[in-house]
């Protein structure tokens, strides 16, 4: 079970609830170069069984990040994945040097839903080739023990070819979904809800754009560890991933409702597992794709169908 | 400062009307416990097949020993999840995660005090007055609200101030006007060491500038929209100076709710201003 | 007010509810040459604030639907949307010259939702150039005084583009948005909880997903007439739309709900638009894009942000 | 057939625990009004900011003229829905849609019936069977289920039936096995003209072929999912033989859920028969 990137903290506020070193590992907000105030306020609005943010990257800068936040984690032993986002892939890259050094960092999680902003802020995720080159620089610029995962947005066309294309750059993992675009207007002000206009949509109401993005990447690179997220709340939703074919886990907006989320979760997966027979988590990691009695590689072939 | 908040699932013990207001005592030990003047608690709304979300945060109005802990809020309907909360009866269940928030701070030693409430803002103030009153302080409360049914616990604020002092815009009920017409009238008669202040922001930024005129301190407690409560979704900033006087966008829920009034910069709430650190383009960027 | 394709039967089965022919119009299904069966069940999962749907077109084909399905319309004097549904762009095009001659077709609504079959079954609408294709022909293919309206599905990285390919192929307005694809799994069954696996998403759970396509859409189009759908439950909702820029509202799943939810609907934004001033809906068009005090053509620069 | 449908806002009367089930009477006047045996309605479950968007259906059990018209129904805890059902108290409100569906055909003349129910399936065989005795029908039950609790109506049906006959797969009550055990035998005994039935398509499937072989009539109603109810979603088909013998998929919500037994293709539910009308790449295609 993992904290999703922006939703944890800094690990210290979820820390009085519960034993963070007890995490998968912690996920840190995405760690900017320079600090950054973020978008002004109103930054979330409630949405049907979602929550819309634009929070905007607020953060001290990797600076601060290395002499204030991480030491903490670092000292605690908690495992420790570090977010990345960046507008250049220059500042990934400078991004990914900085933190090689740095002791206590388990893995490096690439935030490809950054406005590119040498391509007309386009955003990277929603490019497999900038997004790759992004993964290949981060991946060439961080030490070989460390994983590079990149995070993936549902916005696209073919999350499939845009998954190809960073694990082709390096990728050692995919971690899926970050937040869709979204907007809500306040009918009374008559105006966007969100300061900054649209924002990034989580929470259970995006469970099956999640499940559907993890479904199919895992059909299509069955080798590729995912890492699942987007509107866990129980240990079932957290089991709808594992069978759609994620070996982790992340918690992101169910931390805002229950502190104790992650170990609530945790529990509640293991005992789902055990009910089901499973010894270990990764025998149930897509089982989803076999049709009950056929051979482990009997992959079906459901086709995708929006009619 | 903050307490280490827990999460419990209350029973409500009595719901009641006052006025505009709904009030919930709910029995919550382990929050009840450890709250003191100026928490706030998170509470969950729509029961278990909601598609509300987020915990709506409420400050505790009272604590009770009874039944080991009570906790009381007072709350008006605003949206879906303050209706649900007015529909609970006796023995419902409440999910609540508190005490949460930077508590009012109170002073070393006795002085005089005023407390400033606008609507149910005032909610939280008799928790602190009592507490003021332990360390003897003499306490003078000051409420307002649109009308006389949006007046908050003017009783109980008669009955506790040295003076009490109310005001409606529409008259119903004390002076016609807003506190802060009334506030420097109290300040000089009271020869206050301290303003205390809780209610909407344009109330707490004119509460502010009458202190600051003044040359008083003034505590603040502000309410921004908040998603998570226990300061990890960055979603209720706003901009405040450091002591080392750079501004920074901090979070209402745990930097806060209670700030010293002059560091909240109002007018640029709901703005990152240029001077922020990490502003677009700012000098600290 | 307006039904969407696909949630309003034949017409005949909200007739017993309401008049359907004081609806905006009524949008048939999407209607397709030959009879189809569609997809096995289960065809529908609940999702939170959502509806995944796997219906796959079931109708009876274009010559059943003009001999028993239009007339009844036609006879009452509803205005009908036909909405059509093909695998290639002559299908398209052979349904819209079927449509030409018939009496009661009020406009083509074009479901770009479909896969194509001469495209590795890439679904129309996530490619622009295809998209474009069929809108062409269609318009071709259909009385002058007859609109074309393109609908258009969220899960593409760039809308705007999409869409301005669609009226550069001739659309006359836009409808927006198709269902996203989601897919659940089942836990205790440990497969798709759809037979078809994947399916569309609907309902509240997507409104935030559509009103940023329409607020995106008519800021960059702001000329083109659009339908907002997706998640429409209250006048409220449509007045989300109609804010964002939308100048017609479909209601989809709601009718799932509440039989009665297009005259309620309609009845409670005639209200809210009285309320706030409006004495006609085109006032209030897009009208969140303006902020308060400035001119009517003052457009805001909110750009957009997932982060 | 089907009878004009309404949405009404109804009280609850009395909520009650049958077993394994849980019995809620509805005041409903213009649902109740115009119900006939086999009509089911669509309940509106988890309140305004619920989070489950369809209706759930649930036959309608039993109707009286109290206060205007109630209609009562019986239902089994599956998942959040019927959770949330199982929690309402008198006095509540729940939101119906309904007489919906075809309801079972009834005979010209007076014949001999046999109604077999499977779990709760047996809620919509009292009616039915009301109102084949009022036309002079001789009426025999034949209940199942997996374990005496989840049986329902036992009771009732001893009361009405000429003869009832109950089984059990644990045979905690009646004669362990499976409701096709004892259908046989029944049939031949009371040499019925007609079968009813009700309960899990399995069931439906078993009683069919039984009723095939002794080349009587048999009303089956089923149960599909169903995210409307009322015939616009297309999402509750099975597929069933037409009378110029093609297959099509048709609506299990007004087509049905009353088909005759021999009509519905109870293997091929679940897919789509390749000779189905627009099968892909079927004959009809
Ligand atoms: C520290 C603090 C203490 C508060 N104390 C009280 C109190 O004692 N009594 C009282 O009546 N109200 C209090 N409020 C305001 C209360 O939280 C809102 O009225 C409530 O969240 C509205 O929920 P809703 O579902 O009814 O409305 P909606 O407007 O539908 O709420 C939608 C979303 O916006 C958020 N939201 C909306 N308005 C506010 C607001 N003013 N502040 C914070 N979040 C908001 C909600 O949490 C929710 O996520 C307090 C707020 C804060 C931050
Ligand atoms: C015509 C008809 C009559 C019925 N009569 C009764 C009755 O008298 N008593 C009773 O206990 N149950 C009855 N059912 C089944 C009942 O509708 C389901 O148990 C109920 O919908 C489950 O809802 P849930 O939220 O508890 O479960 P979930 O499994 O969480 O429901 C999720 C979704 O699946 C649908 N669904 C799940 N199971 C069924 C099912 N078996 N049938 C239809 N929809 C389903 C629900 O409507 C909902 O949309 C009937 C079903 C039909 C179609
Ligand atoms: C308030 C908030 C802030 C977020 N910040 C980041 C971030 O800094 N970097 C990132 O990669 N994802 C960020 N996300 C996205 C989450 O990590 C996660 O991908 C998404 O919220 C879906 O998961 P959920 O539905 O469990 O919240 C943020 C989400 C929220 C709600
Ligand atoms: C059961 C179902 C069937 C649908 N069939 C069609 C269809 O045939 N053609 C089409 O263009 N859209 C179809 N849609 C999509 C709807 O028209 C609409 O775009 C979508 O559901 C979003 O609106 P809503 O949230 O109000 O349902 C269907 C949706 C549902 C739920
Ligand atoms: S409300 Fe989440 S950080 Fe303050
Ligand atoms: S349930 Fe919608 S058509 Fe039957």
């Amino acid at each position: 079970m993992l904290t999703a990137s922006g939703c944890g903290g800094t690990g210290r506020e979820l820390a009085q609830f519960f034993d963070v070193t007890r995490l998968g590992a912690f996920v840190t907000r995405s760690i900017t170069m320079a600090p950054r105030a973020g978008r002004p306020t109103p930054r979330m609005a409630e949405t049907p069984s979602g929550l819309l943010n634009a929070v905007g990257l607020q953060g001290p800068g990797v600076e601060a990040f290395l002499t204030q936040e991480l030491p903490w984690l670092a000292e605690r032993g908690a495992r420790t994945v570090v977010s990345i986002g960046g507008g250049t892939v220059a500042e990934y890259t400078a991004l990914a040097r900085r933190l090689a050094d740095a002791p206590g960092v388990t893995a490096v999680e690439v935030n490809l839903s950054c406005p590119n902003v040498e391509d007309r802020g386009r955003v990277f995720a929603r490019d497999g080739s900038s997004a790759a080159e992004v993964v290949a620089s981060v991946r060439a610029a961080t030490r070989y023990d460390v994983p590079v995962i990149a995070k993936l947005a549902p916005d696209v066309a073919d999350i499939v070819a845009v998954a190809r294309s960073c694990v082709d750059g390096g990728a050692d993992a995919l971690a899926m979904i970050n937040t869709p675009v979204g907007m809500s207007v306040d009918v009374d002000t008559m105006r966007p809800s969100l300061a900054a206009g649209t924002g990034g949509l989580s929470g259970p109401a995006i469970r099956p754009l999640a499940v559907r993005c993890v479904w199919q990447v895992h059909a299509a690179l069955p080798g590729v560890p995912i890492i699942g997220m987007g509107g866990v709340t129980s240990g079932r939703d957290a089991l709808e991933f594992v069978l759609a074919g994620a070996c982790a886990v992340a918690v992101g907006s169910a931390l805002f409702h229950d502190p104790y989320a992650c170990p609530r979760i945790q529990r509640e997966l293991e005992e789902l597992l055990t009910e089901r027979g499973f010894d270990r988590l990764a025998d149930a990691v897509g089982l989803a794709h076999h049709p009950p009695g056929s051979g482990p590689r009997g992959r079906t072939d459901l086709e995708e169908s929006s009619l | 400062m903050a307490a280490s908040p827990v999460q419990v699932t209350g029973t409500v013990l009595t719901t009641r009307r006052v006025d505009a207001y709904h009030a919930l005592t709910v029995v919550a030990p382990g929050v009840a416990d450890r709250t003191r003047p100026g928490h706030f608690v998170g509470v969950a709304v729509g029961g278990p097949s909601t598609s509300m979300l987020t915990r709506r945060a409420f400050a505790i109005h009272d604590v009770k020993p009874d039944y080991g802990g009570t906790v009381e809020l007072v709350f008006t309907v605003r949206g879906p999840g303050t209706a649900w909360l007015a529909d609970l009866r006796a023995r419902d269940t409440l999910d609540l995660v508190g005490p949460l928030g930077r508590p009012f701070p109170l002073p070393r030693d006795p002085c005089t005090c005023v407390l400033v409430g606008g609507e149910y803002g005032s909610a939280s103030l008799f928790a602190l007055g009592d507490a003021l009153q332990q360390r003897g302080c003499r306490i003078d409360f000051v409420l307002g609200a649109p009308s006389a049914d949006r007046l908050f616990g003017a009783l109980r604020a008669r009955r506790m101030g040295e003076t009490t002092t109310l005001t409606t815009e529409d008259g119903s009920i004390g002076m016609r006007g807003k506190v802060t017409d009334v506030l420097p009238g109290v300040i000089a008669d009271t020869r206050a060491d301290v303003v205390y202040a809780c209610g909407p922001m344009a109330m707490l930024q004119g509460v502010t500038a009458v202190a600051v005129e003044f040359d008083i301190p003034v505590q603040v407690a502000v309410e921004e929209a908040m998603a998570c409560g226990i300061g990890v979704c960055m979603t209720c900033v706003l901009p405040v100076i450091g002591d080392d006087g750079v501004t920074r966008m901090v979070r209402a829920c745990t930097d806060g709710p209670v700030f010293r009034g002059e560091r909240v910069r109002f007018e640029d709430v709901g703005t990152i201003p240029f001077d922020a650190l990490g502003a677009p383009g700012g000098r600290h960027a």
